[in-house]
């Protein structure tokens, strides 16, 4: 008899058992492996809903564990954790994750790569899964790895294309950064508390008495994963360059779940963070000054994708913001919300981008929501979910971080109010110069046509999903069952919806009247439109970083300034690695005699340490 | 211990010494003589027989004419090497002749020089050394033909070095000991090991004509290839130590030969199968010896003249695919036989 | 002057040590550096003699002597590398071997 | 008669001399020879697993002990040995050559490394250790006619031979110190109160060291980029795997064997010194490789550096984690060799271009890459990734009582983070830049085949699953 | 001062002196015949430590076997250095010192206290033949087995190659 518990597993090990079956066996046949792949994923969903209620209604779901690792001193245990938290995750990861991948039936059709297509994304859904479902820190790391494999293999799907292979990269190396000193946080953590459990962890951290500085350590360290993974400042510069994947890959890791994994962990393991109000502090302030720098950028962009993906890191700002603040069910609450509605446009943008054949400039489309009804209505239930519009779903979920806010940090909601305001006028800039007027470029618009049933059909439950999934707060009642709205009083909130509906109206002044191209708003902003259109440079600032001072400078000085240059000058541990790479590759300069000298030198010194 | 006791001790030495080198210096010119007047026979001509009785005179005029004649060193030479090369060829002989078993004893007196404990390993230690002064006679003369010949010698002593070494497993397996004076007692007490070790007999025989470079084995000479080999370069009394060196280095392989397998001193019955009680006996076990040497010696020169030399792969073949194989499979003959006799 | 004793040994033994260092540094030659390697081992078995005699125990001898077996055969793969190498450079300086570098 | 004890050992002995004289007496069919061989150490191995040796004893006069972990690393490295021997098999220029003479020495350095890993005796470690030493001199010298070959024979050997001499030398002064070769009796001696602890320091000193050069530690870790490169793809894989496993082995005995110095116990810091300086040598040395044979042999040297952190950090935790990481790095080391030795058949050089487009000419050879260089860079779920955490966790237990630990931790893992960037180069060489356009499709022989799945399914198993593996090596330390 | 310190001190002088002689000899020639010359007193000092096998075993091995091989090589080869071997040779005349400085600061203190490890005179060891092969055929029968694998790896490989290469 399967029991609640065993479930759990099935729904972790479904789309593996698929992804591996289609790498396996069933690479030529992409009927199959589209079936296996949706199969699993929409098995997950429905199990997940069984489990959902099952915890709603109170009763405990224990999923069977395993002593995985038996060090002695340490015990690692292969467990699951299916609470409140985890059970709504599973909920959108499945839920969305079914939508997207019936939508990638639509998208992807004729793809070469249509069954390897499939296999990564239940790779993918396999080890996000597993991130939801991780009981103890070393288990969420692994999937945690799994997944950037996953998203590294998925970004680079179509690695024929440089660029694509080059975003794939770089993602993966910028979230190594993260990635280790998460890492590091965990084993700080495990050191010192002997235990990776969450739920031992979280009744044992309190009451071990540590330092402030070794708890700031601790927190600062793992928040440095959720840094990478939701692309938080400074590194967020990986998540629009992994636009490059295919949109259905943008809608399902870059909007829906993976980015949204660092804000889940950072719920899992809030004793952790409260524990150290600086670091709490830290969070707030890099999730605000993200939302307001992303909202930003996304201002001048051209590229309906990168418009979504600013907004996407935008809205992850939010939420960082929102446990920063210790709000952490509020910041569920919009990550769940966001999911919804971010899903639906990017998925409502893929829809747009397949009709106009892969061209992805706003300024090149125009008068689509005659042809495109279905698509430009969603789209529009869309900006308005994420512009924060009563009644829809984001309105809900944005007041409750902003009254949060209000509570607790005044400055920090100016900047949040000033990005709700920015959202507001980019989504509108988006949607009136991409579906409204005249097309702009008839060659690429003119011919637009609706997509088909298996992509809006998705479009369609997304959008349903993003008008009612805020209503009544139930989701962080459930989350939270003594959650009670800050009371504000209805002027407040009336506010608080005014200053997206002004950037919407900025927005229709100035693209109303089918602007041809954005000399307007240039005009208007002046050099900070220049600014804002090349990402305030912070890739150029990295890339100058390592490579202009460096290989610049480096081939003007040899000799003592190459020291000087790249050892210190820079200060970069890069360079401090690569001068000394270069030491070392000077000592094996392959002279025999030279490497005995080194060697006797080298036992004599081990040997007078050792004869002491 | 008392002056007097020491004095004579000392005398005794330098006794054994001095009868050492005499009889090195008296024997080897007539091995020379006997080779000449072997060979004269085989080769049905009358050998030297004018110069004194019998001829008998003979090698000591060719020895004072050698000494006689222009010591020329070439100009081209590296001339330390060149002038230290014919010595290291003497010496090793020279000094291997000391630690033979020339008889039991002459009343108080042993006929052994330097009764060294593991005697086997001196005589090989010092053994192994004539190749230096092959070697470095060839290379030092810097020219073609005694290059090539050093080359050979080199590779000659030092393949059929492992297969003495080998043959001699077996014999040490066998008497237990590495002393030779201990060797020849146990032939005395259980028969000659040539009957007991006759595979061992044969190989030592062979590896030792390749030692010291006599025919069929002399190709570090090749008169007929090289010349001469390694001493083309060399003259008068430099020349002289290298013929001197040759013929000593005969005379202690035959010697070694007789010690190790022909039962040295002693013959298979009373009284010359014990120690000497008595002069005559310790004279006699001195003859038996000398005779014994002798024999092996008319074998070493019968062999030169009948036998013609071999190819030098030839020589490389049998050494590491016959005699090698041949030695190890001794060995362990040896060790079953041991073995199953209990262990001896 | 104090009667020689176990130290003295030992300070011969290091110094032939460090004249076999010197010559496996000092010199091009791969032949010469070999010589040095043997100068080296023949250090450690005159150590280790010395610490049998004087601490009364035979492994020190009898690890000498696998030393000397072992250095025979090291020797006889060193030589037949050099002679492999000279045929093809015509050289045995060791410092021209450097197309593994870097 | 104790050779019953020896069994494994003889058994590789023998097979050596069967291929050597099937070598010699059938020169045509020296292929069918070296599978032949291969499948017999595999065999041999595979009896092992089922045959009951006798544990615990010591055996002849107490200078050779069988004990679990003894077995454990025989088993391990004849297997290595074998996997060896079919990349051998597939080498093409060892093919040329011709001869079973290679696979008969690795089956005889394999015996040594096998009786290294009994060895409780001085005397005995030293003659096993030369035996495995002077057989590598063969085996990376074994291609006579390419001079990069000869070179690294030419330096592995002088540099091994200077080992050798250290390591004779320092063995003499733990003779003079203690009186004994042997391990038990050293171990008295070390317990008495006379012992000079600075003489027997200094020996032992030289002795670490003299492993050292097995296992790629600095100082004495200079030859493995050059040798690396030069010698032979299966004979670099052989001395990646084998050597070091046999390396640390031996080290292990002689820590279970408590013979380190007891000021070291206390104070690693010598240990945890040479810990750092060559992980990070290994990792900062390797950034700007382009060959990818020498990139291994830097890569062998920071995995020393891991490796050694769990020596210095010890504890059960630290010599289970290096058992365990020995045993997911022969995996992941020999599965990089493997896709060399079939890639870079025709030239036996390996520069990072002959990878370009790999997974175009061969998804198999591009996927084992793949699994390797992530195994080997540490990224879940491989062993890899395991295996590091494992050290890094010894080291952090460690850290509670001797907080200097925690500074070698961030040294470890700042070492891995810069390692990570040369592995990862490898892998875009071979999945993202484009096939030359005369590539033609990789034809994997099945012998590489075998040890590729051997190798992934390793790494995969391990990383997914280590407690067996960790309540082996575990079990092993008691 | 006794004569056996005589003879240790004559043995030893000697000893380093060749030793020395080795290295700065310009001729490899010379050089190997210095080595030889200097392992006769290595003997010699094996003597006075009463290590009569081992001495014997040094000679025949060392200055029979291993020395003639070479002197077999360098004549083979008949290679000559190009030029002396201190010209441009800065590495080496830098290095040799360094490295024999670094020995000494390793090795000098260890030496003053390893000098007290002797034990009494009665207890001194003889390495008689009996007493050194007798542990090597008994307790280290096993090392003798190995030292045989050795020599037959070192067979393989010096056949190996030492033979030509096949013209294609």
């Amino acid at each position: 008899m399967l029991t609640n518990g065993h479930l759990v597993w099935l729904i972790l090990f479904a789309p593996l058992l698929a992804a591996g079956a289609i790498m396996l066996f069933t690479r030529r046949l992409p009927r199959v492996s589209a079936a296996l792949s949706i199969g699993a994923v929409v098995l997950g969903f429905a199990l997940s809903l069984k489990l959902f209620v099952a915890v709603l209604q109170g009763q405990p779901v224990v999923a069977p564990s395993v002593v995985w690792l038996d060090l002695g001193v340490l015990q690692l245990t292969w467990a699951a954790t299916v609470d409140r938290l985890s059970a709504l995750m599973l909920l959108v990861v499945t839920g969305v994750g079914a939508t997207i991948h019936v939508y990638s039936l639509g998208y992807m059709r004729g793809d070469a790569g249509f069954a390897r297509f499939f296999g990564c994304l239940s790779l993918f859904m396999f080890s996000m899964l597993g991130i939801v479902l991780a009981a103890n820190f070393i288990q969420m790391f692994i999937f945690w790895e799994l997944v950037g494999v996953s998203s590294y293999l998925l970004i680079g799907f179509w690695f024929e294309r440089p660029s694509a292979a080059e975003a794939g990269k770089k993602a993966f190396n910028v979230n190594r950064i993260g990635d280790f000193g998460f890492l590091l946080g965990i084993l700080l953590v495990g050191s010192v508390a002997g235990t990776f459990n969450f739920a031992e962890l979280a009744a044992k951290w309190p009451t071990l008495g540590l330092s402030a500085g070794t708890l700031a350590l601790a927190a600062g360290l793992i928040f440095c994963g959720a840094v990478g993974k939701s692309a938080q400042f400074p590194l967020h510069v990986w998540l629009p360059d992994a636009m490059e994947g295919p949109t259905p890959v943008s809608a399902l890791i870059h909007a829906a779940t993976m980015v949204a994994a660092g804000v889940y962990m950072l719920c899992r393991v809030e004793w952790l963070l409260v524990a150290s109000p600086e670091i709490m502090n830290l969070i707030a302030w890099t999730g605000g000054l993200t939302a307001l720098m992303a909202a930003s950028i996304a201002v001048t962009q051209r590229d309906i994708k990168r418009i979504l993906a600013y907004s996407t890191l935008s809205q992850l700002g939010y939420m960082v913001m929102a446990v920063g603040l210790g709000a952490t069910t509020e910041a569920m609450f919009h990550l769940t919300t966001h999911a919804f509605f971010k899903a639906l446009l990017f998925l409502g943008a893929g829809s747009v981008i397949i009709a106009l054949h892969h061209e992805q400039d706003i300024f090149k489309m125009g008068g689509l929501a005659r042809k495109m009804p279905v698509t430009f209505a969603t789209f529009l239930i869309g900006t308005l979910a994420l512009g924060g519009v009563w009644p829809l779903s984001g309105f809900y979920s944005k007041d409750a971080i902003l009254l949060a806010e209000m509570d607790k940090n005044l400055p920090l909601l100016v900047l949040a109010l000033v990005t709700a305001g920015l959202t507001g006028f980019y989504m509108a800039r988006a949607l009136i110069v991409a579906f409204l007027g005249q097309a702009r470029d008839e060659k690429v618009a003119g011919h637009a046509h609706e997509s088909p049933l298996v992509v809006t059909l998705p479009l369609v439950l997304l959008a349903v999903l993003a008008v009612v999934a805020g209503w009544h707060d139930e989701i962080p009642h459930f989350l939270k069952p003594e959650f009670h709205e800050h009371d504000h009083g209805s002027l407040v909130l009336l506010g608080f919806l005014a200053i997206p509906l002004t950037g919407f109206a900025v927005a229709a002044l100035l693209y109303g009247r089918g602007a041809k191209d954005d000399a307007v708003l240039r005009r208007l902003l002046g050099p900070l439109y220049t600014l804002l259109e090349n990402k305030f440079y912070v890739d150029e600032f990295y890339l100058f970083l390592v490579d202009r001072v460096q290989g610049g400078l480096a081939a003007v000085c040899e000799g003592v300034d190459f020291i000087v240059v790249r050892g210190l000058g820079v200060g970069g541990v890069s360079g401090l690695a690569q001068f000394a790479g270069w030491c070392v590759r000077q000592l094996q300069g392959g002279y025999l005699r030279f490497y005995l000298l080194f060697t006797i030198l080298g036992i004599a010194a081990v040997l007078i340490w050792v004869g002491r | 211990m008392h002056l007097d006791a020491v004095i004579w001790e000392w005398i005794f030495v330098g006794i054994r010494i001095l009868a050492i080198f005499v009889i090195t210096f008296a024997i080897v010119p007539y091995t020379v003589m006997a080779e000449r007047w072997v060979c004269a026979w085989i080769q049905d001509r009358i050998g030297p027989n004018r110069t004194g009785w019998f001829g008998l005179m003979q090698p000591w005029a060719d020895a004072l004419k050698l000494f006689l004649k222009e010591d020329i060193i070439p100009n081209h030479v590296h001339k330390v090497y060149f002038v230290l090369a014919p010595t290291l060829v003497f010496l090793p002989a020279l000094l291997t002749m000391a630690l033979m078993p020339w008889g039991s004893n002459l009343g108080p007196m042993s006929c052994v020089l330097a009764d060294i404990g593991p005697g086997m390993l001196v005589v090989f230690a010092v053994g192994a050394f004539s190749v230096y002064g092959i070697v470095l006679a060839g290379w030092s003369s810097n020219s073609k033909f005694p290059f090539l010949g050093g080359v050979r010698s080199a590779a000659q002593l030092i393949s059929y070095e492992v297969c003495i070494g080998l043959s001699l497993v077996a014999i040490f397996m066998q008497t237990q000991t590495l002393n030779l004076t201990q060797t020849v007692l146990y032939q005395a007490a259980n028969g000659w090991l040539v009957w007991q070790q006759p595979l061992a007999a044969f190989l030592f025989l062979i590896c030792m004509f390749a030692e010291t470079n006599r025919a069929p084995f002399d190709f570090p000479e090749a008169e007929q290839e090289l010349v001469s080999g390694y001493n083309i370069e060399y003259s008068s009394l430099k020349f002289g130590l290298f013929f001197l060196g040759e013929y000593a280095n005969m005379m202690v392989a035959s010697m070694l030969l007789v010690t190790l397998f022909f039962g040295g001193w002693s013959l298979p019955f009373a009284p010359f199968n014990a120690p000497a009680l008595v002069w005559w006996v310790g004279a006699a076990h001195v003859a038996i010896f000398v005779a014994k040497t002798a024999c092996i010696l008319f074998l070493f020169i019968w062999v030169r003249w009948t036998v013609p030399r071999l190819r030098y792969d030839q020589l490389m073949g049998l050494g590491w695919k016959v005699l090698f194989p041949l030695a190890l499979l001794n060995i362990l003959i040896t060790a079953i036989v041991l073995g199953l006799r209990g262990g001896a | 002057m104090m009667h020689v004793g176990l130290i003295h040994y030992l300070a011969v033994s290091g110094a032939l040590f460090a004249l076999g260092l010197a010559c496996i540094v000092l010199r091009r030659n791969a032949l010469l550096v070999f010589m040095g390697l043997e100068m080296n081992l023949n250090a450690a078995n005159l150590a280790l003699v010395a610490f049998s005699r004087y601490g009364g125990h035979a492994e020190g001898q009898v690890l000498a002597t696998f030393i000397i077996a072992i250095a025979a055969a090291e020797v006889a793969i060193g030589l037949a590398i050099i002679v492999a190498l000279f045929r093809q450079r015509s050289s045995m300086v060791t410092d021209l071997l450097r197309s593994l570098k870097g | 008669m104790e050779f019953y004890a020896l069994q494994m050992e003889i058994a590789t002995v023998v097979l050596a001399v069967i291929g050597l004289l099937a070598g010699a007496f059938w020169p045509k069919h020296v292929s069918l020879i070296r599978r032949g061989l291969a499948e017999g150490a595999l065999l041999v191995v595979l009896a092992s697993l089922f045959l009951a040796f006798p544990q615990h004893h010591a055996f002849f006069g107490d200078t050779f002990v069988l004990d679990r972990f003894a077995i454990f690393f025989k088993q391990i490295l004849l297997g290595t040995a074998a996997l060896v021997l079919l990349l051998a098999d597939a080498h093409g220029p060892l093919r040329r050559q011709g001869g079973a003479e290679f696979s008969a020495l690795v089956l005889l350095a394999a015996a040594g490394m096998m009786l290294l890993a009994s060895a409780n005796d001085f005397i005995f470690l030293f003659v096993a250790l030369e035996l495995v030493t002077i057989t590598f001199y063969v085996l990376n010298s074994f291609l006579r006619g390419e001079a990069r070959a000869l070179e690294a024979g030419l330096k592995y050997l002088v540099l091994g031979a200077l080992s050798a001499g250290f390591m004779a030398y320092g063995l003499a002064y733990i003779f003079g110190a203690t009186g004994s070769l042997n391990f038990d009796a050293i171990h008295h001696a070390l317990h008495g109160d006379k012992l000079p602890q600075g003489v027997y320091a200094f020996g032992f000193g030289m002795v670490l060291l003299g492993l050292g050069f097995k296992m790629a530690m600095v100082p004495m870790q200079i030859w493995a980029p050059d040798v690396y490169q030069g010698a032979p793809t299966p004979a670099a894989a052989f001395l990646a795997s084998g050597s070091k496993i046999a390396g640390f082995a031996v080290l292990l005995r002689l820590i279970f064997a408590d013979l380190l110095p007891t000021a070291w116990e206390a104070q690693p810091v010598l240990l945890m010194a040479l810990a750092a300086i060559t992980l990070l040598y290994g990792a900062v040395g390797g950034l700007a490789q382009t060959d990818l044979k020498r990139l291994l042999g830097y890569s062998s040297i920071t995995n020393a550096g891991f490796l050694l952190l769990g020596i210095a950090a010890g504890g059960d935790v630290g010599h289970a984690a290096v058992i365990y990481y020995l045993v997911q790095y022969l995996f992941a080391v020999l599965a990089v060799f493997a896709v060399l030795t079939v890639v870079a058949n025709a030239s036996d050089t390996a520069d990072r271009a002959t990878l370009a487009g790999l997974h175009r000419r061969s998804p198999l050879l591009a996927l084992a890459l793949l699994l390797a260089m992530l195994s080997l860079a540490g990224i879940p779920p491989l062993g890899g990734a395991l295996g590091k955490f494992f050290l890094l966790l010894a080291v952090l237990l460690r850290a509670r009582v001797d907080p200097a630990f925690y500074a070698l931790a961030g040294v470890a893992v700042a070492g891995a983070v810069i390692a990570l960037c040369y592995y990862l180069r490898v892998l875009r060489g071979a999945w993202a830049d484009p096939a030359p356009d005369a590539a033609t499709r990789i034809v994997v022989p099945w012998t590489v085949r075998v040890v590729l799945f051997i190798c992934m399914a390793g790494m995969l198993v391990l990383g997914v699953w280590p407690q067996p593996l960790l309540n082996w090596a575990l079990h092993c330390l008691h | 001062m006794t004569a056996y310190d005589a003879i240790f001190w004559f043995f030893s002088l000697a000893l380093l002196l060749c030793g020395v002689l080795v290295l700065i000899s310009p001729n490899a020639v010379a050089s190997g015949l210095y080595l030889v010359l200097s392992f006769f007193f290595l003997a010699g000092l094996y003597v006075l430590l009463q290590a009569f096998f081992l001495a014997m075993i040094q000679v025949l091995v060392y200055a029979g076997a291993i020395m003639v091989l070479f002197l077999f090589v360098i004549m083979l080869l008949d290679y000559r250095e190009s030029r002396h071997w201190w010209h441009g040779n800065l590495l080496g005349l830098a290095g040799a010192p360094l490295a024999v400085a670094a020995l000494a600061a390793a090795l000098l203190p260890v030496l003053k206290r390893s000098g007290a490890l002797a034990a009494a005179p009665e207890q001194w060891f003889e390495g008689t033949l009996e007493n050194v092969m007798t542990p090597v055929f008994t307790r280290y029968l096993l090392p003798v087995e190995i030292t045989a694998l050795i020599l037959l790896a070192a067979t393989i490989g010096v056949v190996v190659l030492g033979r030509k290469e096949k013209q294609p």
